[in-house]
Order: C-alpha cells, then structure tokens, then sequence
C-alpha cells in the first residue's frame, strides 16, 4: 500500500487518475481506518487530503457556505457563522462518534461511507446542500442526496473525488434540526435520524420544508410526502401528527442488531415530530 | 455423630438418603466414608466439592475438625469472579 | 512494502520514525517508540484508550496513520507530567481514587486535558459527554468526574489571582 | 501466632485501617508507566495471530497449513496435534484453547501463526486452509434443551438425575437445592405469583484485551508474562497442557487491565507457549476487541421460572425456581450458583431451586463477578417486587421482614454466621433517597443481592529491611488496589507508617502457591496472611529483642511498632523499634522475615440492598438511570475509597447488563456484534453520580472483620433496575437487556 499526502486538489486528482487498483481518499479516516483493519478494506492507495489547504477550510460561498472535504465535526462546531446559520446541521456533524472521532471525522467522508445510518446526511439533505465532485472531466455538483445508490455506494466515478459540500443560504425565518435515536446516549450507530428544514412566511405559515430520514431505508431518504404535511400550515398538531404518519409510512427498515423494523418505523414517527418543533422555533427565531 | 447433608447435583449420589449422620472427627472423615459407601460420591469428592461446617465455607480442606453435633453439608466446588 | 520516512515532534521532542504505509500511530506509538502508555482496548476507536493529542486536537491514535504524523505535534500520556512534577488532573485521580485497573485511565488524562485546556468551568453534564469516548469498566466514572470537576475548581482558583495581578499592573 | 477465628477482637482502634493512602502503583498508572499485558517484548520476538472458526458448529476434516508456513518471516504454525495428553481437569480447557475434531462455536481458534511481523502472520493466517463440514447449530438455552436440538456432544448424559439417561443431550447436569415442603408452603400463601423471565450472555467488558508474551527455551523451561486474574492457575494449566512440570514454568502477572472473573481462566497463553517451544524464540499474542468479545468468557444467557407465594401481611410461605443457564460448549455453566444463591437472601420454611446446565455453540462461559447470581437475583426479586406491588406492601418493609439473619438456615443448606443483609436494609430504609418524591413516567425499584465470598489458598511473603522498611510479596494479582488494602493491613500489624511497606506481586518462581484472584478473596485471604506474616515476623521481632535485652522472649510485647517489655519486673528497658531492631539483624542472627500459607477459612459472606430511579421516555422506550444507591455490608472497610469503587464499579455493570448489554447471534449463529460500537456498556454521560455507603457488619473469620466487597455489587441491580422500570412503566419486565424497542413492546406501543 502507498500513502500519498498531494497539498493542492489538482495534483488529488491527478493521483486518483493514475493510481491502480484500490484507491481510497483519508480524510478523518474514522470509517477508512476501521474498515481497513477488520480487513473490509484493502487499498492499494491512500491519499491524504488533509494536506491541501481549501480541503481543510470553511468558506463563504455566495451567501452559503463552502465546506471543505477534510474539514472536520470538531470544526464545523467551532464555525460560529456556520453554526448560527445551520444549527441543525452542525449538531448532526456533532454527533459523529466521540469526541476523540469528532477531531477528526468529516461530513464528506460521512456522506462518501454511504451508510444509510449516517448522521450528518439527513441534516445535509434537509439543508439542500450539494456535493462538490471533481474529476479528470472537471467539476460538477451534486444534490446530497442523490449521491448514494445502496449501502457503500456511489454515484462519484473512477477518478473523482469530492471536494467540498456546498451549503446554501439559509433563506429568512428558516430552521433546521436533527434528531437521531440510540439506545446510548452517545457512541452508537443512529437506529433513526430525521433531519428537517423548514421556512415560515411573516404570519408564521410555513412555505417550504424539506425532511430526511436516514437507517430506515437501505440509503438515506427526502420524504417530500412528509414536508408536504407542513407546508401551508402553522406546523400545528395536526400538521405534526401528519407529518408524523408520513415519515412512518415512508420508513422501510430492517431488522438488525440496532432495532427492529416495527421499533424504526415508530421512532421516525416521533423523532420527525420532535425535530420539526425545534426547526419552528428556530424559524421563529426562539431556542 | 456428624449429621451430613450432600446437595445439589450430588443428591442422588446418596441413593434417597436426605441426611446421614457418620462417626468423624474431621472432614477427611466425612469424605473418607462417603467415597467408600457411595461410588458415585467418590467420583464427584474426586472432581472437587466444597464443604459447609456448621455455617462456614471449606474449599477442598479435610483437616477441619469436627464437634459431635457438627452439621456437615457437601456442595458443589464454588467459584467466583 | 517500502516504509515511509516520518519527522513529528512527540511531547516536544524531536521525533523520527519509520513505518508501514497502514500502520496505525497508535502501532508506531506502541511498537516502534516504545511509548506503551497509550492503550490499545479496541482498535475501532470505541474505547479512548489510545487518546492522544495531535496539533491541540484530542483523537484516539488507533484511527490516524503513523505517516499522518509528519510535522504534526503530539501529547502522549507520558509527556503529561512535568519531570518529577504530576499534572493537577493526574493528581486529582490519585487523590480522588480515579482509578482501579488503570488500563483507561492514560486515556482518559489526555481527554480530560483537552477538555480542560478547551473550559476550566465544565458541567457535570458537559464532562460525562466529552470523555463519553473513554470507556471504563472499574469505577462507574464516579470517581473519575469528581476527580476532573475538582481539578478545574483548583485550575479556575489559581486563575483568579493572576487576573487580580494583571488588572493591578493595568492601575499602575 | 497465626489468627485464629473468631478469637481476635473485632472492637479495636485502627492508625492505618479505614484511611484512604494513597495507592502505590497509583504514579505508574497515572504517568503511562505501568507495564500491563501487552506492553512487554522481548528480544527476537514474534507476533503470534490465531485463525478462528467462522462457523457456529462444524467437522474440522482437513487443515493444510503449507501455505502458510511458505510466508516469509513465518517461523511456527500449532494446530489441536501440537496439545498432546493431558491430565482430565484440563482436558476442556485444551478443546477450548485450540479446536480438535468439531468447531464449537463462532471464533473457536483452530490454528495458530507466530511470525516476525503482524502483516507476515495475517498474510499466513488468510494461506491457512480448512476443511469445514458445516453442523446444524444451537444458540438458544431452551432451544439446546429441546428433543429435536442438535446434539453438540454425543458422549455427555445428564448427569444429577436418578437414573442417568441413555440418549446424550446438550443438558449436562441437573441440581437441586432447598429444604421443607414448596406444595404445602404454597397452599399457605394468600397470593402466589409466577413469572418465567430471560436473560442474554452479557461479556466483562474489561478494557484489557488478553495479552501475553511467551518463551519457551531449547532446555524446556519456560517464562510466561501475561494479564491474568491467578498466574499460579496459568502455570499449572500451562505446564499441564505442554507436559512440563510445574518448576520448569515461571509465570509472571502484568499489571491487569480489567478482569471482572474473566482472567480466571487461559485461551492465549498455552497457544503462544506452543508457538514459542516450536519456533525456540518468544511469542506475543495479543487478542483484538472482537476475538475478546467472541472467544473468551461471557456469562451464561438464562431462562427461569420463579414462583413464590406470600401472606397479607407479607410473610413469604414458599419460593420455587427452576433455573436453566447455557454455559457455552463445554459443561459447567454458573447454574449452581445461581441455584445456590436465588433464595439466599430470605429466611424460608419452604424453598426449593432446580438447576440445569445445558450447552450451546458459544463460547466457554467464565466467571462473572459473582457468577450465575444476578440473573437469579434479578428472576425471584422481580417475583418478590410484584407480590409487594399486588399486596400493596412496602418492599423494604417485605424484606425486612423476611430476610436471612444471623442463625438462619441458608436456602443452599448450612446456617448463616453474623451476616448484614438486615443492617443494609435498615440503612436503605433511613436514607434520604428512598424519600425522595418520583415524577411523571419515573419508577423507582429496590432489590438486594448476596454472594459466598472466598478464602483459599494463600502465601504471603514479609521481608524486613535493614532500614526499617517492609517487603511484602503477595501472589494474587491486584484487580483493584488490593496492594493498598494489604499493606495496610500489614503496616498496621506491624505499627509502622504505611509507605514504610511495599507491597508487590510475585511472580510463580518466588512464592507459595495462590489461588486465582476471585470469589472476592484477595483483601479477606491475602490480607489475613499479610497479617499472620506480620505477626510471625512480629514474633522473631521480640525474640531478637529479648535476647538483646537478654530476657525471656515471652517477657516481651509489641505494641505501636516497637519491642516492649511485658512488665515491669521484666527489667527496665527503653522500647526497641522495629528499625532498631531490624538495624541489628544481622548481627543479632540474621535477617528477620515472616511468611504465611494457608487454606484461608471463615470468609463472610456478604449482602446488598439496592435503590433506583429511573425515568422511561414512553414515546422511545429509553430508560434514564436518574438517581442509583449502594447500600453494602464490607464487615470492615480496610480503603474505603476501594470499597466505595467496587460498589460503584459493580452497578455500573449491572446497570448496563439490565439496559443494553447482550449477546446478539445471528441465525447462523455467529455473533452480530463483536465490538465496543455495538456491545454497548455504559459510558459516562449514560450515567448519574452512583451513592455507597459502606454498612459495616464485622466478620468474626477475619481479624480485622473484613468482608470480601467485590462481587456482591453486580448481584441486586438487574432486579433493582428491572422493578424501577417496571413501576414507571406500568407493566413487569420479564427480560433483560430492557433494550427501548423491548420497552416499548412491553407499553404496547409497538
């Protein structure tokens, strides 16, 4: 195996073109390195991104934010603008593992493990951010979640690599919120996480919403079905019990050592409802 | 005469008897007439048991002196974490 | 496989090694520099065993490459005391008995440090959840908390005079 | 002068006793310094890795190792051919540590590789070949019991029956313990209430992987360093297994990192002695989190019946159980303990406890602080605690009432000495906690819990110094600060300060034998010796005194560390230290030592009542410990902080085996989660401050009253856990873990 350590992205991509066989980007390292000792992971390849500058940066980017691939949960938590603006987003980030991983884990290597349990996705998902992809063809952008197809899969090609995710403006009286159930309360893998962004309009009616469930589903999933249960209301208790309903139907776990399909599809039901009163009282600029 | 009492997985060992009383003056005693009378019982003395006299606890010691009246129970050999 | 050529600084000293491209630091810390007071309890980084400080950021060297190392700065538990002189959190856990086995309690020093390098006026609440990585199977953490929310109540006592002494100098 | 029971007055002054000294291998600890297992090599030192079964049952036809032994830098490979004969008490052991004919159960080691990197030995173990014929499996306790099961082991009959069975069967042996009339006690009974309940295999958790460094030379003799809770028992297993006599093997105990019952047993070290005696150079082997987790010694997982029948006014008429624990592949699950202990709290006319140990395709079960008694503990305290609850009766007020004391007739036979159950119960009862108001979805739960406690096989060795400074050699290993305990206990025999003692463990070649640190023994034995070494030592003191003084030796006294004249007629002479004293040694006869070894009698037995509050989330089924109380007889607290730690550390673990601790088999039998992620023991933000208070209830076989202390913690908690959640939840929970999707079942809410 080779370790490689490029200080600029054009020369990342230029190793993940011309290297043979396995070739994995370290990032945290967090998922990478215990994937390689169980012997799930065998690389031919590892290149360190740490060592290029705007990897490891969080930037401004228009009115969102740029979040470089190898910046880690430790400090996206001490960005007191990203903070402010994505509260939701950054305690996803936050609760990736302990603190010891939280120094190290990033949201890109989160999103890149594919694993529907994921904590950061569904908060990415809600928020609308993008995955910045750059190849040998250049860059393109993708929205979170149609970036993964099953369980340790993909959409990035041979040779591609993900830059950074992109963070949109928050649009006024909006807030985000994720919420993810453990049987801990902390170091476990999520037995559902629900991530939820929603806008209220001057009377307090909500306009636009986007939530997303993650280990209910083999990836994570956009449930527009449960976003539509609170546009156009208050987010009473009526909408909740709506939007409640709907993120049960829209689970589809399985049975695992972490829970069972009946424990899931009832957590998301009331995780969803818990979230969503934390993102209206954001947007309503209280908490 | 000592009163013993074997228990637990070593009961039937003492072919119905619930107690039996035995002329010793020491756990080997004990031993010695149990293994003797009853073949099963020499081969769980031989796995190891431990030994109850008159309330206190003997892992694999046959030296302890009896009383007269000494209430004797044999017990599976213990272990502990 | 060629090994690879790494220049660290570890506790402040000067440091050179070389290891195998998938060696883990915690393995070089270990195996090659004989620095056997970072504990290995589970390799997976479930455990803080083998907490270490790299760059002022707490991680378990069990999930970082030894060749990640390469200019970085590292604490180890054995660079924690001063010569002859105990760090305060070291001699809060003697004080308080924080500790039976002592197989996580390396560990838990170096994560206990950060923390109060980060705040010296944790909650309980605060403490439980930033050494919630450090697993401990002797003591129940009880003794562990009350050792490290003792040591910031001396840390922020000592503080104080030296606030005092700066805003004379302002008068002056 | 060695101590003999009950004489000793336990009313006394203590200097040193019941102070919280500082420990002294604290600096090493908390400096990094402290060599544990794995922390010791050796010149030419090769890495050795074991190949593990990944099938639950299965025929080992053929194993071709060629392969292997063509990798670079490979210099030894051991299968089962390389364990020849050895003596019967050993023979499960040998199957356990290497696999012969059959795989037993998912990680059973079936080759082993000794290399001089880790890389070449990984590469060598994935080149080994074997050639598996998969066996139907059994993982489940009452499904190994059924007719249909497969039969794991053809040769075993149950055993314990009247009439020993012609067909084989997975239930090795059934037991039977009680006295009086169940039926008739029953009939007497106002309410009799019955529950089954199940429990899973739960695992130590030590932080310590297993870890040892083997070396074996050309002339047959042989040193092993290793984490262990009895080297004494790794030499004589070792030497058994490899056929060397005892003398040829010297095993030295590293700092342990974490035992709990686990290390009372070998599954590397006769693995990395064979690799060394065939590569003729030393081997390390060090387990990872998932071989700990699949291959060494969880608990028994359990299915009980309990059924107990009460008065109106509280009086328990009878208890029956019937309880059956899977110990893994081989016989010898903690069945009878459990069996032993189930009962043990109360004093019953009518009692009866039926056990069955059944095997399974897991792995060897092994020592669990205070094995087989908290599952039992957890079944016939629910029992109790719902009676309570239908009667509408107080649950301190039901135990006081019923509980052993002083004189009872224990439930597994012999009568109880002076024992502190009640003095426990009365302490709970006084303590502010059990006050405390409750709010909404919160419970609370009480239960107590009882254990034997050891004496056993002890040498203790006391060197005094020129200077005036004591060496004291203990042989059992120190899990948790024992060094403290008992050179304290000796210092304070002696009258000397307590940094004026060290005190080490001592490797097999330097001492007596030792049994293994267990059954709480250490501070009780090891301690009673240290004190009789003293006191030898103490002897020879005053003689030398006397012969300086030139009086008679039994004119002599040692009182507060010095050589006193006895009286007055006994001439005047000015107290001689044991510095002046030891300064003289030489010249006086030579060196002055002391030493003990005995077969330590009259440990206490020791008892528990625990208090709990916990909070359900009646939306998640997450229960929160919101407030825990440990109320716990030591007889005397020799380092109370050590005492308050092992009370602490005790329902800590039982906390975590009553909420989220479990073994999870898989269909095919292999273990889902062999891995701190998702065998999940409490962390620290799952937790509150835990209480102790330290009841002390003198135990008249012990000079200074001790009580063993570290195993009765882990035995009322399930239960006390188990009835809080229950209260708050409205509904008895009948099996552990009490995991949130289980709680919300039982709501009903799923």
């Amino acid at each position: 195996m080779q370790y490689h350590a490029p200080a600029n992205v054009k020369d990342a991509v230029k190793l993940m073109a011309g290297s043979k066989g396995a070739t994995h980007i370290l990032a945290g390292g967090t998922d990478l390195l215990v994937r390689m000792r169980s012997g799930f992971a065998e690389p031919d390849n590892i290149i360190d991104i740490k060592r290029i500058k705007e990897m490891k940066t969080i930037a401004k980017d228009g009115k969102g934010f740029k979040i470089g691939a190898a910046v880690s949960a430790a400090e996206m938590n001490e960005h007191a603008g990203l903070s402010k603006t994505w509260p939701g987003l950054v305690e996803a980030a936050g609760l990736i593992g302990s603190t010891q991983v939280q120094g190290r884990a990033t949201i890109a290597g989160n999103l890149c493990n594919a694993s529907p349990a994921a904590d950061s996705v569904p908060a990415m998902v809600a928020a609308g951010a993008k995955a910045l992809i750059r190849g040998p063809k250049g860059i393109r952008k993708v929205p979170v979640e149609k970036i993964c197809t099953a369980p340790g899969k993909t959409v990035l090609k041979k040779g591609e690599l993900m830059e950074a995710i992109l963070v949109p403006a928050k649009p006024a009286r909006s807030g985000d919120a994720y919420l993810r159930f453990i049987p801990r309360t902390e170091m476990d893998i999520a037995v559902v996480g629900v991530g939820i962004c929603l806008t209220l309009d001057a009377k307090g009616v909500c306009t636009a919403a986007r939530v997303s469930l993650g280990a209910v589903a083999p990836t994570v999933l956009l449930v527009n079905k449960a976003a539509r249960a609170l546009i156009g209301t208050t987010v009473d208790d009526a909408a909740l019990h709506a939007l409640s309903s709907a993120c049960s139907a829209a689970a589809n776990p399985i049975d695992d050592k972490r829970g069972t399909k009946e424990f899931r599809t009832h957590i998301a039901g009331v995780l969803a409802r818990r979230a969503a009163v934390i993102a209206l009282n954001r947007a309503k600029g209280k908490s | 005469m000592a009163r013993v009492q074997v228990w637990g997985s070593l009961k039937p060992a003492l072919e119905g008897a619930d107690e039996i009383t035995v002329d010793a003056s020491s756990i080997r005693e004990v031993l010695d007439h149990l293994a003797a009378h009853y073949p099963a019982m020499k081969v769980a003395i031989d796995r190891g048991v431990s030994i109850s006299v008159d309330g206190r606890m003997y892992a694999n010691a046959i030296m302890v002196p009896l009383q007269p009246d000494s209430e004797v129970f044999v017990l599976p050999k213990l272990v502990g974490g | 496989m060629f090994q690879i050529h790494v220049s660290t600084s570890i506790n402040g000293d000067d440091t050179e090694f070389s290891c195998e491209a998938d060696e883990t630091l915690l393995d070089v810390l270990r195996d090659r520099l004989g620095l056997t007071g970072s504990k290995e309890g589970c390799g997976t980084g479930d455990c803080g065993a083998c907490s270490v400080i790299v760059d002022g950021r707490l991680v378990c060297s069990c999930l970082m490459l030894g060749a990640e190392a390469e200019g970085r700065e590292i604490e180890t538990i054995e660079g924690m005391a001063e010569g002859q002189k105990l760090h305060p959190l070291q001699q809060k856990f003697l004080d308080h008995a924080a500790l039976q086995c002592g197989i996580c309690t390396p560990g838990l020093l170096i994560a206990a440090k950060s923390l109060l390098e980060r705040n010296d006026n944790p909650t309980e609440e605060e403490v439980r959840y930033w050494i919630a990585g450090n697993l401990c199977r002797c003591t129940g953490y009880d003794k562990i908390v009350r050792a490290i929310m003792d040591t910031a109540k001396d840390m922020r006592k000592q503080a104080k005079p030296t606030k005092a002494a700066a805003r004379k100098k302002v008068k002056a | 002068m060695n101590f003999q029971p009950g004489k000793d007055a336990l009313k006394r002054s203590f200097d040193i006793v019941g102070k919280r000294t500082p420990r002294p291998d604290g600096l090493d600890k908390v400096t990094g310094k402290a060599r544990f297992g794995a922390d010791m090599t050796a010149p030419g030192m090769l890495w050795g890795l074991i190949l593990r079964s990944p099938h639950a049952h299965a025929k080992i036809k053929k194993i071709d190792t060629s392969r292997a032994a063509a990798v670079n830098g490979v210099h030894a490979i051991v299968t089962a051919k390389d364990f020849g004969p050895c003596p019967d008490d050993v023979l499960d052991i040998r199957e356990n540590v290497m696999a012969r004919e059959k795989a037993l159960y998912d990680g059973h080691a079936v080759a082993a590789v000794a290399a001089t990197s880790r890389a070449a030995a990984k590469q060598a173990l994935k080149l080994i070949e074997v050639d598996y014929q998969v066996l139907p499996h059994v993982t489940d306790v009452d499904e190994a019991m059924k007719a249909s099961a497969p039969v794991i082991n053809s040769k075993l009959f149950t055993k314990g029956l009247d009439k020993t069975p012609k067909k084989a069967s997975n239930i090795a042996e059934r037991f039977e313990f009680g006295h009086g009339d169940v039926e008739k006690g029953f009939k007497e009974a106002d309410l009799v209430v019955e529950h089954t309940f199940k429990t899973e295999a739960t695992h130590q958790g030590y932080i310590e992987p297993h870890a040892c460094l083997a070396s074996m030379g050309a002339d047959g003799r042989g040193d092993i360093w290793c984490c262990t809770q009895g080297h004494f028992m790794v030499r004589n297993v070792c030497a058994g297994l490899l056929g060397m006599d005892a003398s040829a093997l010297r095993v030295t105990a590293s700092e342990i990192g974490g035992g709990f019952g686990g290390k009372t047993t070998v599954f590397i070290e006769p693995v990395a002695l064979a690799l060394s005696l065939k590569a003729n150079r030393p081997v390390k082997i060090v387990m990872s989190r998932s071989e700990v987790l699949r291959a060494s010694g969880p608990t028994s997982s359990t299915s009980i019946d309990v059924k107990i029948g009460m008065k109106k006014d509280g009086t328990i008429t009878a208890g029956d159980a019937t309880l059956r624990y899977q110990g893994g592949a081989f016989p010898g699950s903690a069945v009878p303990y459990g069996a032993m202990a189930a009962f043990a709290c109360y004093d019953l006319k009518n009692v009866r406890a039926i056990g069955y140990d059944v095997i399974t395709n897991r792995p060897k079960q092994a020592a669990y602080r205070a094995p087989g008694a908290p599952m039992a503990a957890y079944a016939v305290e629910s029992v109790v605690d719902e009676l309570c609850k239908k009667l509408t009766l107080d649950p301190l007020d039901v135990r006081l009432k019923n509980c052993s004391t002083d004189g009872s007739k224990a439930s597994y036979g012999p009568k109880f000495d002076v024992i502190g159950l009640k003095a426990t119960l009365e302490a709970a009862k006084a303590h502010p906690h059990y006050k405390a108001k409750l709010g909404k979805n919160q419970g609370r739960g009480v239960a107590c819990g009882f254990w034997f406690n050891f004496g056993g096989e002890t040498s203790v060795s006391l060197t005094v110094n020129s200077d005036g400074t004591v060496g004291l050699s203990v042989g059992t290993p120190d899990i948790g600060g024992s060094r403290a305990s008992i050179g304290n206990m000796a210092a304070e025999e002696l009258g000397i300060p307590h940094d004026k003692v060290r005190c080490i463990i001592a490797d097999t070649a330097s001492l007596g034998y030792n049994d293994v640190t267990d059954g709480s023994r250490v501070t009780f034995a090891s301690g009673l010796a240290a004190i009789n070494a003293a006191r030898d030592a103490i002897g020879k003191l005053c003689a030398r005194a006397a012969g300086i003084w030139d009086i008679p030796v039994e004119a002599v006294t040692w009182e507060h560390g010095a050589a006193r004249p006895s009286s007055p007629n006994a001439g005047k002479h000015k107290p001689m230290t044991l510095a002046e004293i030891a300064a003289q040694a030489g010249a006086t006869g030579g060196p002055v030592a002391g030493h003990c070894e005995i077969n330590a009698e009259g440990a206490g037995v020791s008892f528990a009542t625990h208090m709990v509050d916990t909070e359900i989330d009646p939306d998640t089924g997450h229960v929160k410990i919101l407030r825990y109380t440990v109320f716990q007889d030591a007889g005397k607290a020799i380092h109370p902080s050590y005492v308050e730690g092992q009370f602490q550390g005790g329902a800590v673990q039982g906390i975590g085996w009553a909420l989220n601790e479990e073994y999870i088999y898989g269909k095919d039998g292999k273990l889902q989660n062999a891995g701190f992620l998702d065998y999940r023991i409490p962390v620290a933000s799952d937790l509150p401050m835990i209480d102790a208070v330290i009841v002390e209830v003198p135990n008249p076989g012990h000079p200074y009253g001790v009580r063993g202390v570290g195993e009765t913690s882990i035995v009322p908690p399930l239960a006390a856990i188990s009835n809080s959640v229950s209260s708050a939840a409205g509904v008895r929970m009948t099996q552990l873990p009490m995991s949130p999707p289980s709680v919300l079942k039982a709501l009903g809410r799923i």
